[in-house]
Parts: structure tokens; C-alpha cells; sequence
């Protein structure tokens, strides 16, 4: 289960989904909106995709994850649009025979995630917003940047 | 020959379109297209993030040549996660 | 929350409960019953517990990994009793500003409660039944040895 | 003076009874209330697991000194997870 979507995510449907009789073990990854970063108070958060090649590159971390390890089932949902603070932004549930493969594998997914998948987050704060990555302190866009960064 | 250009993110908001259609000579590379849009955009020509190239939902390097009817991205640093 | 419960864990209340505006990662692990061990077929599984001890010990696991790393919240849950193939016997959620602590801190508790804590696990085969890690091969009590063991 | 014994798992099967309470000498250690259980119940003889001691749930030593009304285990190897 490779996706990308607006609504809020169900952990409880990637275990469902990552469930099997061979399985020992589910390694579970929820990244959540943090109420501040580098020090500043983050007020929200808004992620935006390529969505039809951002989840054929989930799809990519998937099968990488499962050519490392022997793992049974491999779910990867990422959400976009607005996401308030303590709110799910991204989902991995993977299941193994054994825990080491099911750790190794869900690490694995969010870190590749980070790297090469089209999607994009702007953190919003009290008087601007910044798209993450985008730059080093510098707002592409002046119209953005904040008053006291 | 046409290509479809989709900008997303900072680029986005820095062209003020989500998606455009442009001409481009026979045999040009996907880093000539981005060369034109920065003359098109005046507000593309400080952009100096390490810009990924994807064409049609693939990774491409900067000399591949596009093909009429290419689906061409320019992907910011990307942040998921 | 430390607990051990007869009741069949619910991953969403752990996730609930370690869920924090300070957190930018969860990361939680699942033990499922595993169909399988050594090559033999399992049908169910078994726990037992010295209960106030091993709430105590798990409450001593988490406190450890809240010493190494910096960790928001931390859950553990460990069912006892009957197991069937596929449920959960054992429920773990680390939240954490950063996933690499929220990670590791997660690993360290299952590593950790694996050592220490006083719950036992009981493999019921179609024809006999064993304690695991009580003995290399040689039940305890010969009344349960399995017989093509 | 009086210790209460609690057995479990392995062990449980093995005494085939999960609590009882046992007279013990003064001074006596946890690892010499191992050794009286051995006489008293013949199928612990052949135990020969990585016993660890808990005294009021706090895993103790082999050379602890038990106290009256003591509540002793004795953990086989354990496995949950």
C-alpha cells in the first residue's frame, strides 16, 4: 500500500493491511506536526505533492526496503494538504519474521522517503512560511519570509 | 514540438502556475528547457536549489533530451516526511 | 503506561496516550504470533506473567530509555494468556521530537523487556507444547515434550 | 520464619502448584531455599535453567538473606515479547 491523500491516516488500516500469520513483528513509523523547529513556534504545517510519481517512488522504497530485507508486507502512506499540530503527516507499518528486519526496513523507508520522494512540507508560523528545504534561511519568495527569522 | 511543465512548491509560487505548456526546439535537454524558463520568469533566475529533473514521473539527469508531449518537473529539495 | 493486560491491546490507545505537540515522530513496535519457530508449526501461543513485577520491570525498561535518549512519551503493553496466530502479545510506542531517539528508544525497549521482565511464552504445536528459552530442546517436563520434537 | 514461593511458567508446571509458603532458618539465603525446594519437590532436581532470584519483585542475588514473610521467585529464563 503505497499512497498519497488528503484525509487524515489510520494507522489501524497499514497494521491491518501489513498483518500476516508469518510475521513476528510490526515496526511502525507515524511522523507528526511539531509545535516548533530550530526554535521557532511552528502553527501548522502544509505538504504538497507530484502525487502520481510521489507514490510510484513509495512504491520504489518499498521494493528497495523488501530487496534489503525479508520482510512480509510494506504500507507507506504520506498525507498531504493542511496538517495541524499532533496530526499524522506520514504513516510506515512494516511486517517481519523477525523484529531486526521489520526496524531495519520501516528506518529505511522514511529516511529513503526523505530523500526522493516528491512532496514537499512549508512549516507556517505566527508572521510567514517556509518551504522546507527549499533554501537556508533565505525565502525563495519575499513575499514569504518571515519578519523576524 | 510541446512539452506539459508542472511546478510545484516553491517553484509554484515563484512562477504563480501550477502547470504550463511551452514550445521548445527539436533535441533540446531538459536543463535547456529550465535555462528558457528562467528568461520567461525573471523570479526563476535566483532560484540556485540543487534541482532534481523528473520526466514523465521519472529521475533524469540535466542532458536528457525530451521527447514531444514530455511531462517535465523541476523538483525543489524535497521535505516529505 | 506500563500494563499487562489479558485484553487485546489497542495500538491507537498507546498512540493516544504518547501523542505530544512537542513530537515529530512516533515510532512503535508490535510482537505478532508467529505461525512458524525453528521450522515447526505453531497454533497458539501462551503468556504468563508475575504481574506486579513485570509492570514494574516495564515501567524500569522505560524509565532506562528515557535516561538514554530524549524521548517525550513512552507505552508498553504485554497481553498475557491465550495468543492466536496473527494477534498482538506485545505493544510499544515511543514518541520524541526527533525519529532517530524515537527509534531507538523503541528498539532499546523490546531488546530491554526480552532480558528482563518476568513474562513467559508458551508455543503450542498440534502435538505437544514447550516454554521458550526454559531448555535447548529438552522439556522441562516430559509430559509436554512434543514427540517428533 | 515464613516465605511465601511463587512459581511460574516452567516451574509452575514442574511443583505443579503456583504459591506456597515455606518454613525457613534464620539467615537463610534465597539460594539455599533453591536448594531445600529441590528436596522438597524431586522434579526441580533436574532444573538446570539460568534461574534468576526476585525477592519482593526485585531481582536479588543467590547470597541474599530472606526475612520473615519474604515473597520469593524464582524466574525461569524469561521470554516475552
Amino acid at each position: 500500500m503505497f499512497r498519497v491523500t488528503e484525509k487524515s491516516l489510520d494507522l489501524h488500516e497499514l497494521i491491518v493491511f501489513v498483518s500476516s500469520p508469518m510475521a513476528g513483528a510490526i515496526a511502525t513509523f507515524l511522523g507528526t506536526a511539531r509545535n516548533h523547529n530550530s526554535g521557532r513556534r511552528v502553527i501548522s504545517l502544509e505538504y504538497e505533492a507530484y502525487p502520481e510519481m510521489a507514490e510510484r517512488e513509495l512504491a520504489r522504497v518499498g521494493e528497495e526496503a523488501r530487496r534489503r530485507w525479508d520482510v512480509e508486507r510494506i504500507a507507506i502512506v504520506h498525507r498531504i494538504g493542511p496538517v495541524q499540530i499532533s496530526e499524522v503527516s506520514v504513516a510506515i507499518a512494516v511486517s517481519a519474521a523477525h523484529r531486526h528486519e521489520a526496524f531495519e526496513a520501516c528506518r529505511f523507508a522514511i529516511e529513503e522517503l526523505k530523500k526522493t520522494v516528491p512532496i514537499w512540507k512549508k512549516e507556517v508560523f505566527e508572521d510567514g512560511e517556509i518551504w522546507i528545504g527549499t533554501q537556508s534561511e533565505r525565502p525563495l519568495n519575499p513575499a514569504t519570509e518571515p519578519k523576524n527569522g | 514540438m510541446k512539452v506539459k511543465v508542472k511546478f510545484f512548491a516553491a517553484l509554484r509560487e515563484c512562477v504563480g502556475s501550477s502547470e504550463i505548456t511551452r514550445e521548445i526546439g527539436e533535441g533540446s535537454t531538459v536543463g535547456e528547457l529550465w535555462e528558457a524558463l528562467q528568461r520567461d520568469y525573471p523570479k526563476l533566475t535566483p532560484v540556485n536549489m540543487a534541482l532534481l529533473y523528473a520526466v514523465n514521473r521519472d529521475y533524469v539527469n540535466t542532458g536528457h533530451v525530451l521527447q514531444d508531449e514530455d511531462e517535465v518537473v523541476f523538483v525543489p529539495p524535497v521535505s516529505g516526511g
